[in-house]
């Protein structure tokens, strides 16, 4: 059974990655899962310097789902190499940096000194963040900053280079094609869907930030039609996530036309989700008899010639 | 040893109309907890309510883990209403728990409603005559009182309404203790709502006195990873669930 | 206690409405619910001519939320006024007609006709449905078109028109402001959210038309915001709608701004939602000492600068 | 009389790793059914599962309603786990059921698997001489067959694999039975999986037989609100919880 894909130049022993912010910095979780088993392991993300983040509460469940408003909280680049990522080299698995700016510049410097470092195996780019220099703006929802962000990233990294996507856009199609034309690897998809949730009784936003991101299943439905959506547009790989709980879950991305899959949410509700995930996958494969996991990709069937 | 195991439901005692106690028996190896630790459980199989629920260790044996559970919304509804012979699975213990009083400190305990099942396990380590000071709403909301007796003859009891011991919350019954004998080198353990968090660090700073308190915040993964769980403290955001829960009273901001 | 709601000229008694295409044409659930207890009645979407609809399976059940592809069959303004209306004029409940269109003279023939029909008190324009002219696109996912559609319907009615709003757009509160340029009385938020499921065992789309439409709970958190979102956007009443199950949902959109409520997919779980939420909101106001209803719109307390 | 009504499991019969009979007892007044209408059930209180699960009506009688319920996914399981004194609430009856034969028409059931559930009542409508062709994949499949025998000494049992009765479906079986012998102007009556009803549709438009057939589709709404569960007819789309679930076999699109 051949479970192993490629992202960019990255050969992973499976589809199964980790989801940025989901999985810390691999430590908090190598108790519960044996970390070589996975296909890559996707960090916090990380900027170039370090990130307080915002103030409590930044979590609240909602159905079947959760928000969350860490904003970005993290050890910056610098501290990532120096103190987490030598626990990781002990692990037969692919690290991939999850990292943002505010700026371009941040972007560019994050990538830069990520790059130079040892053990580090991918990039994942962040454009679902704030763009200081466009106020409220989302870089990742403007295709003319997305495409210079970007470009300004492939510059500087002969990493393979993923660019995570925001789902709250109008056209995920085109911001995937943006980032394709301006040399991104793969693309991995979805980040949370923005959500809010009020206190009824204090009349507060149940999130010190108001608003958040929307994970889990909730969003699985979304996840699945946009990286078929993406799927069709573009040739690069396609990393799928959004709720993914189960090996079936991971399973429909792929159909959908995911090349590899991201857990997230799944980590909180079971610490061995991701191993699990894989158990699940094989299961799969072993009763419909495929013998290599990369063959089922965008496998859907579908006809309706209006689509 | 590990600290996710699946477990059966050996017991549930209603104690009120709010809050029962749960008692589990791991079908897996599992690593014991020590006072103050915590557990995160899963409430239900289905895919809602989704994340785990937080809650203290109140007493464990060989034979397994017992939680005191406050009646709060739909999570601690269902771990109300769970049968012997069903399955639950846990995580834990989680977090720092209560460290151990240095030389010569003698320690008080302090709990304010459901935080008495964290400071529980304290009043066994220190027994037999740990100074407790447990308040509550009313004389209905004090659980466990004949036990903790049974462990410590120095319990003070205060409701806000004064239907049973002192009439006032626990941190005024323990300032009005503390002004009325001398107790060598005091050390507080505490854990209770916000409210008496927030008047006992007060209380704690002005006189200077050393303490622990447990505090709460939502949680998704229990192990430092999401970081959802932060509390402002002198040293920046710092996590319930793995810095804390229980952290030294000077740390915490104000 | 005071639970009436103004929206355009339209006075409401309370403000919950049934969102349409839940409610059918309210004789379905006329058997469970006094319909003169309601705050209206938004009928199933309506079109000039009538509609086959999508083949089937049209409906799949996600976490917390379900998948529909009706594909906006319907029987057609001319048989609605004959043979639906007059049931609705027995009882003592605003009708709002929901409709669409595939062109803008489509959508405008309609609006027509039922302006011209004795006993619809309002209108709803679903710019959620695709534009004949332009392929794939959507009507309410370009500003442009938005406009000229809503300005092309505004110039052929006098009732108060209200214009539902598609959550697949980048910019929610710019569509609710072209509306609100456009001569619209009040926007109506959220329709569905475009999702996708596969049954992995057969490769094929849950769907017959492969992808569908997320309502119910799931969606809740993205209503919430996009609610509070157009809230602060726009001067005419926002009508919210997204995962609406109780009393305290329906107290949490308006407490992000809604003026009133639509109440979709509870519907199916529990038949008599309506009332059940209109009880639920009293039972808030009873609790907190409010006296008036409209007092708690937009009456989310908080206070960071940056938002 | 409601058709909305909350109710009691006062019993919960596990016939086999597939299948139970769940009993309910109504607790509010609520509308009697006739033979093959159906009910919305509510699998959980909480929000997932969200909808409701249609199931035939099998028996009823003053104190209470049965369902035979096929383990299928979620929602079958959390049926099947449900113990006496559990509260749940239904809607129903819905749909059409069965029409009654026209004068001089004879009857013929047909069911497949759990399809006998739907078809049950008719079999009891029509005692005692009543033909029922029931099939299944295996004879551990077939279901309430002692019932069954009580009721009619007409039972025509077949399995896939020849386990029990004739070897093939029921539909095969019917068509043998018909080749050899005489039934005064059939009708049939038929549930059961998608294959087996097409296969009988056409053997009917074949030679001409009228039938009444209980089709399947997702719900949500189930008082023809939602138009989700529409199947395809000769006059267009038909809801199956409203204009069905049993249509006329010519009505069906093939
Ligand atoms: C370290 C720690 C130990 C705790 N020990 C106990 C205990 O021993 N006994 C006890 O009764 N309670 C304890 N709590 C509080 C308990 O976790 C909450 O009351 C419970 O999670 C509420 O869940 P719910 O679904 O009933 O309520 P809801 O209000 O419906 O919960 C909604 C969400 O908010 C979270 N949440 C709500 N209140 C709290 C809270 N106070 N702290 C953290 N998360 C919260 C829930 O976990 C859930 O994710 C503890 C909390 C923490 C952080
Ligand atoms: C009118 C009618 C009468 C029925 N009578 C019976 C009966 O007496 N006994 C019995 O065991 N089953 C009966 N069924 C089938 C039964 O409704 C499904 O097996 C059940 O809904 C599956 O739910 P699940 O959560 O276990 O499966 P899942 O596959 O997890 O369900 C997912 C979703 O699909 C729907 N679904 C899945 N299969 C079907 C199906 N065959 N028909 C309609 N919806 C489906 C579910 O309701 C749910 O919304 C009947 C169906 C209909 C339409
Ligand atoms: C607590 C939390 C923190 C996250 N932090 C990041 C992050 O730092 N960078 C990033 O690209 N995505 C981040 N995400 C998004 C996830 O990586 C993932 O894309 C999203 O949660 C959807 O997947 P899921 O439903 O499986 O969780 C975070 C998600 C959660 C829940
Ligand atoms: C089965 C179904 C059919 C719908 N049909 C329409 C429609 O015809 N016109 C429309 O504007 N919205 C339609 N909607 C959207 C709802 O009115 C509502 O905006 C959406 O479902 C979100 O609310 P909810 O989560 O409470 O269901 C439909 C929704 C469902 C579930
Ligand atoms: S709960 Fe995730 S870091 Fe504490
Ligand atoms: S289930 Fe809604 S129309 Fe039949």
């Amino acid at each position: 059974m051949n479970l192993s894909v490629k992202i960019g130049d990255l050969a992973l022993k499976n589809p199964v990655m980790t989801a940025s912010g989901t999985f810390g910095y691999g430590e908090e979780y190598a108790e519960f899962v044996d970390l070589s088993l996975l296909g890559a392991i996707v960090t916090k993300g990380l900027s170039l310097k370090p990130r307080e983040g915002n103030p409590p509460p930044r979590i609240v469940e909602t159905p079947a789902g959760m928000l969350n408003a860490i904003g970005l909280q993290n050890i910056g680049v610098e501290r990532f190499i120096e103190e987490k990522l030598p626990f990781l080299e002990q692990f037969d698995v692919p690290v991939i940096a999850n990292f943002f700016g505010d700026s371009i510049d941040e972007f560019v410097g994050a990538a830069e000194r990520l790059s130079r470092a040892d053990g580090i195996d991918g990039l994942e780019m962040n454009i679902s963040c704030p763009n200081k220099q466009a106020g409220w703006l989302v870089f990742g929802t403007d295709p003319e900053v997305t495409f210079e962000v970007v470009s300004a990233v492939r510059r500087v990294t002969d990493l393979t280079l993923i660019v995570k996507l925001s789902p709250n856009v109008t056209d995920i199609a085109q911001m995937a094609r943006v980032a394709e034309d301006a040399g991104a690897d793969a693309v991995s998809l979805i980040n949370t869907v923005t959500g809010m949730a009020i206190d009824i009784n204090t009349r507060r936003p149940k999130l010190a930030n108001v608003t958040g991101g929307l994970s889990g299943p909730a969003i699985k439905p979304i996840g699945v039609r946009m990286v078929w959506e993406v799927f069709k547009a573009v040739g690069i790989p396609v990393i799928g996530s959004g709720g993914i709980m189960s090996g079936e879950d991971a399973v429909e991305y792929m159909l959908a036309g995911a090349a590899a899959v991201a857990v997230g949410t799944a980590n909180f509700v079971t610490p061995t989700a991701t191993t699990d995930i894989i158990t699940g996958i094989r299961d799969y494969m072993a009763a419909h008899g495929i013998g290599d996991i990369s063959t089922i990709k965008g496998g859907l069937l579908w006809e309706r010639e209006d689509l | 040893m590990s600290r996710f195991f699946q477990a059966e439901v050996t017991g549930n005692v209603l104690l009120s109309r709010t809050h029962n106690i749960l008692k589990i028996t791991p079908l897996q190896p599992h690593t014991m907890p020590y006072p103050g630790q915590f557990y995160l459980l899963r409430v239900s199989g289905t895919l809602d309510p989704l994340l785990r629920r937080p809650l203290s260790i109140l007493r464990w044996d060989e034979d397994g883990l017992e939680f005191l559970i406050r009646l709060k919304g739909r999570g601690t509804l269902l771990l109300r209403n769970m049968k012997p012979g069903e399955r639950i699975d846990l995580l834990g213990p989680l977090g720092n728990g209560y460290p151990e009083p240095v030389d010569g400190e003698t320690p008080i305990l302090v709990a304010g409603g459901v935080g008495i099942a964290s400071v529980y396990p304290l009043i066994e380590r220190f027994r037999p005559e740990v100074r407790l000071f447990y308040g509550a709403v009313s004389a209905g909301d004090l659980y466990l009182v004949d036990e903790i007796r049974g462990l410590t003859r120095n319990l003070h009891v205060s409701t806000d309404d004064g239907s049973m011991g002192f009439r006032g919350n626990a941190v005024e019954r323990l300032t009005a203790y503390l002004d009325g004998s001398s107790v060598p080198s005091p050390v507080v353990y505490a854990c209770g709502p916000e409210g008496m968090t927030k008047s006992l660090l007060g209380m704690l700073r002005r006189r200077g006195i050393p303490g622990h308190v447990s505090l709460e915040e939502r949680m998704a993964c229990g192990v430092g990873a999401c970081l959802g769980c932060v509390v402002e403290t002198v040293r920046g955001y710092r996590r319930v669930c793995k810095e804390g829960p229980v952290f030294d009273a000077r740390e915490i901001a104000v």
